[in-house]
């Protein structure tokens, strides 16, 4: 761990980055800086290795060599506010189908503010959210009751719900209707110019959302 | 040790020395043939694999990065 | 100093730890063989037998049960030994080194059981008997199987490795408490001690000692080997070990 | 971040409360097997109580693992939850969880086990169902605490359902041996502090090393 590296850049930063899995080398000498105030997607084949990049930023992965940093600062060092200021959206929605919507999401946002807010308030923002997705007053349902593309919703609504400083979506805005990309799209662009930083992957290209950074995991 | 009847037969105990000794035998010889075996087919299949064509093999990517047209 | 860490840190290469083991190996299994040769000789033939106990030949079970359970126990604590070093250091040829020890230590394992229970059939009548060492080893054999299970049902070798060497930590931390556990139970129930044995007459501790360096050097041997295989597995792609099926020498 | 999680398992819990009931019923289905086998008089089932009980107790929390970790890993809830905190707090809540859902309900079943087993027969004032309860309450969160190692170890791995089983039923050892040692102590009106102090030992061993063992490996198989 060479400490008396500079670091020069804000946000995220990842340095000569290889990452690998089942043996495989996905990705070797990547070098990325997610700058504050800017929209990065991600694209490339189906296993191409966007996920495992990813997962590697979020810190899930191990990477097998370069290291990562958050406002010049390795993101497992203790004093960073990495894991606080990152939400992570991965394929899997992680919601427990034996609780409610509003359990669910109540469960993440206390375990982020560590109960900075008030009970009562929290429960009108779900309310609220929940209202602007075209899901409103299902907040006391099981989230197993709910269709797909109604979970997808429910998992979009952290992105409101909890403060954070940077995204990882994981495509976002797979099997989403019109409107709620719209939304997505819109808040999106909000949370980018309140310095925010996003990385995000799709299939398709998504006409709504200006991108500042494309980023593609190819063959040379 | 007095006689070779006696060290084949170690005084009526011969069944319980011998068969210690043959399966520590057995056991010892059977790792020692398994490695070696081990080694030679993962040679053959390294030969194979580099008999085989370039293109086959998966390489690793890069990051290319962009600015949006 | 420094030279010794700069070696420690060069056995972390794949190649320089082939190569070396390949140096190594000719002269490990020439001594194994030397000592091997006395050691039968004396444990076989040249040793006397055993009359104040009235075990006869049997006391010659003893040269080949002592060394494997010792190797057991302490194959098992250099595993957890190699694991922390991959874990802490992050070193992989350190989980190499434990994948490797594993084969070759549960079969010390089953060998000490088997030729315990074989020296308890004519000693105390019994092919089995719950006492402290025997379960103690018994369930060591559980221990070793556990990883060698663990370590399979991996896809990813990177987490086989990790989660293996966890469960060697673990398991090493729990091999006293067990078997202080085990020998506590076992005075409980006035079971009989087959493998204690008071002290041992010095006619017996040649054959014995020689036995012992004997086979711990067939375990390094053995080890080593199965070492070899392990970091062909895992180096497949490098050039180095291609060059090598293609039947050159590794040049340095 | 302890009391967060804590509720959560409790409501999701509540839900599913069928699948924390089936390895209790088995807890008691084991044991009521025992007379039928062996013998329905008072003096043989009371000699075999202790050992039954506790077999049937330690069988009882190796199923109940299955509860454990493994749906927050599958749904992917798992690795928010390293995300927002340490591994070792992780695995520590779930294990509280785990106790309190599984551990706790085996202890307070356990006196109807222990008149089924004919525990007190012929004596007129001792109670071994204290006794009983007591080693329960020290020994099951062991066996919680070890299952929680195996458990994680064996998240990424195929066929895990019998792996971790075999992992460690070695580890249960020790604590099979002073539990139901305690309660044969008792029963022979023998002293069974020290037992007990030994098992309040082990307790303490694990608490310190499983937990952070058991979020390394968690680490590992989310990774």
């Amino acid at each position: 761990m060479s400490q008396s590296k500079d670091i020069q850049f804000d946000g995220l930063y990842a340095h000569e980055l290889t990452v690998s899995r089942s043996e495989q080398i996905l990705l070797e000498d990547a070098d990325l800086h997610l700058a504050p105030s800017t929209i990065t997607y991600l694209y490339g084949e189906n296993g191409a290795g966007k996920t495992s990049l990813m997962r590697c930023l979020a810190g899930l992965l191990p990477s097998d060599q370069g290291s990562i940093y958050w406002n010049k600062q390795p993101i497992n060092h203790p004093d960073s506010s990495y894991f606080q200021d990152l939400i992570f959206l991965a394929h899997s929605l992680s919601m427990k189908n034996e609780l409610t919507i509003a359990e669910n999401l109540s469960f993440y946002a206390n375990l982020r503010l560590k109960g900075g807010i008030s009970q009562q308030s929290l429960s009108k923002q779900i309310s609220d959210v929940l209202l602007e997705l075209g899901i409103g007053g299902l907040e006391n349902r099981m989230f197993a009751e709910l269709s797909a593309g109604q979970q997808h919703k429910v998992a979009l609504a952290r992105l409101i719900l909890e403060p954070a400083k940077i995204w990882i979506l994981d495509e976002p805005f797979v099997n989403l209707d019109q409107k709620t990309r719209g939304w997505l799209a819109a808040k999106t662009l909000e949370f980018k110019n309140n310095g925010g930083v996003v990385l995000f992957t799709s299939h398709h290209h998504i006409d709504e959302l200006p991108v500042d950074q494309k980023v593609g995991v190819e063959h040379e | 040790m007095s006689s070779w009847h006696e060290f084949i037969f170690m005084g009526k105990h011969g069944a319980y020395v011998w068969s210690s000794y043959m399966m520590s035998l057995i056991v010892l010889v059977g790792l020692f043939i398994g490695f070696r075996m081990m080694l030679k087919s993962l040679k053959k299949q390294v030969q194979a694999e580099a008999a085989a064509p370039e293109s086959q093999k998966p390489k690793a990517r890069k990051l290319k990065v962009s600015q949006p047209d | 100093m420094a030279k010794a860490w700069r070696w420690f840190h060069q056995l972390g290469s794949p190649k320089y730890l082939f190569q070396k083991t390949g140096q190594w190996l000719p002269w490990v299994w020439a001594a194994t063989l030397i000592l091997l040769a006395v050691g039968l000789y004396y444990s076989l033939w040249a040793s006397p037998i055993e009359v104040r106990q009235g075990q006869g030949h049997t006391v010659r079970i003893m040269y080949v049960h002592v060394p494997a359970a010792a190797l057991s126990m302490i194959a098992y604590i250099a595993m957890a030994i190699a694991a922390t070093v991959g874990l802490v250091w992050k070193m992989k040829m350190a989980f190499a080194v434990v994948r490797s020890i594993a084969p070759v230590g549960a079969a010390m394992t089953f060998l000490a059981l088997f030729t315990g229970s074989v020296w308890g059939k004519p000693t105390w009548g019994t092919w089995w008997e719950w006492d402290a060492r025997m379960t103690s080893e018994l369930l060591l054999l559980f221990l070793y199987l556990g990883y060698i299970a663990l370590h399979a049902s991996f896809s990813d070798r990177s987490k086989a490795d990790k989660a293996g060497a966890i469960l060697a930590i673990v398991g090493v931390i729990n091999i006293p408490i067990i078997y202080f556990s085990v020998k506590w139970w076992n005075t409980l129930h006035q079971g009989y001690s087959v493998t204690e044995k008071g002290a041992l007459d010095p006619a017996f501790q040649t054959p014995l000692f020689l036995m012992l360096g004997a086979i711990y050097l067939l375990f390094a041997a053995l080890v080593l080997m199965r070492l070899r295989a392990e970091i062909i597995l895992r180096n497949q792609k490098s050039r180095w070990v291609k060059e090598w099926a293609s039947g050159s020498e590794v040049k340095s | 971040m302890i009391l967060t999680l804590l509720k959560r398992e409790l409501k999701v819990a509540r839900r599913n409360w069928i699948g924390l009931a089936i390895p209790l019923l088995f807890f008691i289905i084991v044991v009521s097997l025992f007379p039928f086998a062996v013998s329905p008089e008072a003096p043989v089932l009371q000699k075999l109580a202790p050992g039954v009980i506790w077999v049937a107790a330690l069988l009882a929390m190796l199923l109940s693992l299955e509860q454990f970790y493994r749906s927050d890993y599958q749904d992917g809830s798992l690795e928010q939850l390293l995300l927002m905190s340490s591994p070792t707090s992780v695995a520590l809540s779930k294990i509280l969880a785990h106790w309190l859902l599984t551990g706790l309900p085996l202890v307070v079943l356990s006196p109807l086990l222990g008149v089924l087993m004919q525990i007190n027969h012929g004596f007129a004032h001792a109670d071994h169902t204290w006794v009983l309860m007591l080693t329960l309450v020290l020994g099951t969160p062991t066996l919680c605490l070890l299952g929680a190692v195996g458990m994680s170890l064996t998240l990424a791995a195929s066929r895990n359902g019998l792996l971790v089983s075999i992992l460690i039923i070695p580890l249960y050892v020790p604590v099979l041996i002073f539990g139901a040692s305690t309660v044969t102590a008792s029963l022979e009106n023998m002293r069974y502090n020290g037992e007990l102090a030994i098992l309040g030992a082990f307790l303490l061993i694990a608490i310190v090393f499983a937990p952070f063992a058991s979020g390394r490996a968690l680490k590992i198989s989310v990774g």
